[in-house]
């Protein structure tokens, strides 16, 4: 394996950043960015990469490659969540399985982020269509989630969420909300509007390594203090939540090989599979199955999976696919 | 008059507020960004940027005759989704 | 003693503030950006940036014998500008 | 009407973005842009016009047209909402008329900016001088609301603003503090600080577009809100939240055209007459009427004449004056 | 029941949490960016860049049995760093 | 003296809008910049200048003149709170002498700030390992304020904190951890991944102005605040406030013309003796020295240090280092 990329990642200011968020929780510092900062970065983040996103769909168009890669998004999105909850529910109630099956089977935009900023430090190129499959990818695991409680319990006859109230949550939560709309505005400004695209540029580009870099300041401390809950959480899905972003990762390359993706966009593809979700999903599931533990599946994705995809497993994954994708 | 004090998730809030209002409630006062120690373990603003959000604190002055039916209608919300309730004594100024 | 909870729009506040302090109250604590539902209609935080604001929650305690000169002074002012004001009985811890 | 305008400043980011706020309105979705950040942002955006007027005031000076201008401006700022007042007392009481006429007769720093961000879409220029006329332009209302309050009332001898209170609250409220201030600061640094001036560029300009999208998605946000009250305001409200835009357009256009504005300042012009004050007027109304119900005038000014004048007004204006003002 | 409410600056909150928990309170509710008058005078949000912060409010809910050992816990606190403590009567809802 | 530096210097936009702030208090205006921008402002500032000291330091390697200064540097910081000590002590009681000594012994990073701001636009270059110094002399003050204090009164048996938590409250507060970790993140990215640092440059740069002045504007306020209640505070600390920094910047230079500190480098270490601290230390001396009131060090350092520094003191330590320390 390359390690070079490791550490190129590791180096990188907003990794840096990253470590000295969770370095404050261990010095038990009183650093916080405290609210709504954190928000404002979040927000910011989606719509500058939906505007980008939907910028370069503009200019690239739909073609058969996008059409199959979404497919796949989809496929996997629907897949990971099933498999994951089977192996779950060998170790926890329905409830929980579901619940932390739906988190994986969804993404982390910030992932994401992450992963296009270390492509533009190797200057390797990917597509913007790829914001489209992140987009596409974050609802349908908070269905099955739910689906598959339904299925497999009694029928709650709480006062929870009907399923006009789950699609409602699962489509048009904030977060998919801000994402969709940025990307189809940038699609529409970049096909009437040019003008009004470049002068977005300086907010959109120019601010986004710092934002990046800040924001996962915040990220590291949260993360910090929900590893500081893991004793709660069981050697097992310690294991399930370091070891599914690998396979589930090889199955995104395995996929990405069929497609003949270049690497830019493979990496992304691998990355969208891997990453688990600890926004949209764990405040659907909140509402929807309350009766799953949320420290479960915000500590196994928040505390261990986004950590270990950002420092560890996104250079990994490119290592990885050098072998089977040539550089275009 | 009563005081009631209730407690519950950011995101459970506006179904809460809601079914004050078809209790009957004459009004509310709500405190968000609201953290605290439970059942349900420690709750911080960290999550904020989430969605998934921090504690809101209610609070409701009626008559001493709109409590039952207030209290009727918020318990099954506190049962299935968490949070607290708590009730005083209170007089208009 | 006694506990006042008082819950006014935030232009308001400044003004209850220096009522309280000419009226002698002992102290008070300021609760800001409080949302809620009263006569007026629903309160929410969406005016924030206009300077219009939502409600502010000011708690006073203290002794019984303070609170009619305190009522007396602030009572005007909910009159005249909305808002509303409850009394409870409390203890020095 | 060029109704190439109309779409080229309908598909402009900062009114989709507009329009995506709206949307989450009617979808129902839980986007929130928490408070103070609108804050940040609308404080931004006067900081920043407000020193670019005074950068272009001190390069330009003072010469017969600004002070013909800001005269004319003073002059529109007591007609409007003397005789809007006269219209509106026909339908509602004293109260409610004079805080109406106030909010109309002020101005939306907002709408202002939007037609800016619209003039440089199209590369039309203006003058640094049209900031200080908004600025001259969002007080005496304030003062005429509340003179046509005490002139047809009895004294009323509640706890209110004595006209102290009142002038203070009109001319030293935070939102003309920091406009005048930046334009002084603006005109200042110019001068004696050229350095200065132009370390402080990126801030000003560079983040400016995207500052903008940003604080439109949340005043679609809360427009769309408003428009859920529109039931309790009446037909009439609605009518003359619509119609009032136009007709004060018109006048301003005939002002323009008399006093020989160039397009870009006789677009400026007709967008301070045309456009309702939510921000200053209804928080001083509020504390000197109180007997005025706040939801009649924020949902007509920012409710409807608000919308109207960013997705149609601006460029219905632009395509009405280049019928009687020829391109520079 | 009882309610207890204490308020006390800022950076005192995370050790008076503590000390809440150390004595066996059930639960509790933090208010922060909370602003009011008192013996050490005016307390303000301007300072809250600096880490100096404005105060908590901090509301328990125990068991009357429970109050003592948490008074006993908590009035030196109060007495070292200054902030103010109250008690009333409540029934859970 | 140069009164042309000092004119230069009020008429820069940060300086004036810390007026436009000190003023919208003297005229009660409403104006807030709302929390927690402040802090948003606060933390951008020290992540900026921490970066590119960082990245200087990198570059320039650590030298004699590096090692000399830093020590320099904390030798100062143990000097300047223990004469001040022992002035104070002749008017104030223990608690407060020592709590005083303590801000005066630290630093104000926002001054520090300004006068490279003042530098940048004078084009008097200066070096990134200040920014060490800065870091490095905003602890060891609170170390002897509490020293001071056990030293000379009987042992204190309250609820108090232990030296443990004294020093972790020294060194591991939130604004020495953050100017840390950005000065090292600045090193190791600049060796290890330059084309990162780059990339960060739009964020650190460009904003930079910008969000000083934004801050200024909110020190203005606060400052002004502070002013009000300066009743309290009795002549003899006011004295101290105003002339303290003058003594402190004067040995300052003193040291500065020892070392042969260039012109840039100079002026900065002077501010550094020269200003107090309003941040770390009084949160510090509120936990350690509750005895000690608060309005006695935060009206001196922040209601009238602060603004001596920000509108005359640095144009003056200017005007007087270019009398003994050439140009470069
Ligand atoms: N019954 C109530 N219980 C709690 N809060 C209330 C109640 N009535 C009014 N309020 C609060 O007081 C504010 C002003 O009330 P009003 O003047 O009646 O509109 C409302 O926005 C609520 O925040
Ligand atoms: N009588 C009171 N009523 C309500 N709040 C109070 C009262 N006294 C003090 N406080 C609050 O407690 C804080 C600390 O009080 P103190 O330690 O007395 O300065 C004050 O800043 C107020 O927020
Ligand atoms: N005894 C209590 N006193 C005050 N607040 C409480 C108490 N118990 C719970 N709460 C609040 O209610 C929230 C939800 O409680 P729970 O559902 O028990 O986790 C907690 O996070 C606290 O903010
Ligand atoms: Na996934
Ligand atoms: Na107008
Ligand atoms: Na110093």
């Amino acid at each position: 394996m390359d390690s070079s990329l490791v550490l190129q990642n590791l180096l990188s200011p907003p990794v840096l950043f990253f470590g000295l968020g969770l370095l404050s929780v261990v010095l038990r510092s009183d650093l916080e960015i405290p609210a709504p900062l954190p928000k404002l970065f979040s927000l910011y983040l989606l719509l500058a990469i939906g505007l980008k996103g939907g910028m370069e769909l503009q200019h690239s168009g739909l073609d058969r490659l996008v059409v199959l890669t979404i497919t796949a998004a989809l496929a996997m999105a629907l897949l990971v969540p099933i498999t994951s909850f089977l192996l779950l529910r060998t170790r926890f109630d329905t409830y929980n399985a579901a619940a932390l099956a739906a988190a994986y089977g969804s993404i982390s935009a910030v992932t994401f982020i992450t992963a296009e900023t270390f492509l533009g430090a190797l200057a390797v190129p990917f597509d913007g269509f790829m914001v489209a499959a992140l987009a596409l990818m974050e609802s349908p695991a908070i269905i099955i989630g739910l689906l598959l409680v339904r299925l497999t319990t009694p029928r709650d006859s709480g006062p929870g969420l009907g399923w006009g109230g789950l699609l409602h949550e699962a489509f048009l939560n904030s977060s998919v909300l801000v994402l969709v709309g940025s990307l189809l505005i940038g699609v529409l400004s970049a096909a009437f509007s040019p003008a009004g695209m470049a002068k977005m540029e300086p907010f959109t580009e120019q601010l986004f390594y710092g934002a990046l870099s800040f924001f996962l300041l915040d990220m590291g401390i949260v993360a910090g203090q929900r590893l500081r809950e893991l004793r709660e959480t069981g050697a097992f899905l310690i294991a399930f939540a370091l070891l599914a972003p690998l396979v589930h990762a090889a199955v995104g390359l395995a996929v990405a090989v069929v497609l003949r993706l270049p690497q830019g966009d493979a990496l992304l593809f691998m990355v969208l599979c891997a990453s688990a979700s600890y926004i949209a999903v764990p405040a659907a599931m909140r509402m929807t199955v309350p009766q799953a533990n949320p420290s479960l599946y915000i500590t196994a994705s928040l505390g261990l999976t986004f950590p270990f995809n950002i420092v560890v497993g996104i250079p990994l994954y490119m290592a990885a696919l050098q072998r089977f994708i040539p550089a275009t | 008059m009563k005081r009631l004090d209730l407690i519950v998730a950011e995101p459970e809030l506006e179904r809460l507020c809601g079914t004050l209002r078809q209790a009957g409630a004459p009004g509310y006062t709500v405190m968000r960004h609201v953290t605290g120690l439970g059942h349900g373990g420690t709750v911080s603003e960290g999550m904020d940027f989430s969605g998934f959000g921090a504690n809101a604190h209610v609070v409701v002055f009626c008559e001493a005759a709109q409590l039952e039916a207030i209290a009727t209608a918020v318990r099954p919300l506190l049962n299935h989704f968490g949070g607290v309730g708590f009730v005083a004594d209170a007089e208009p100024l």
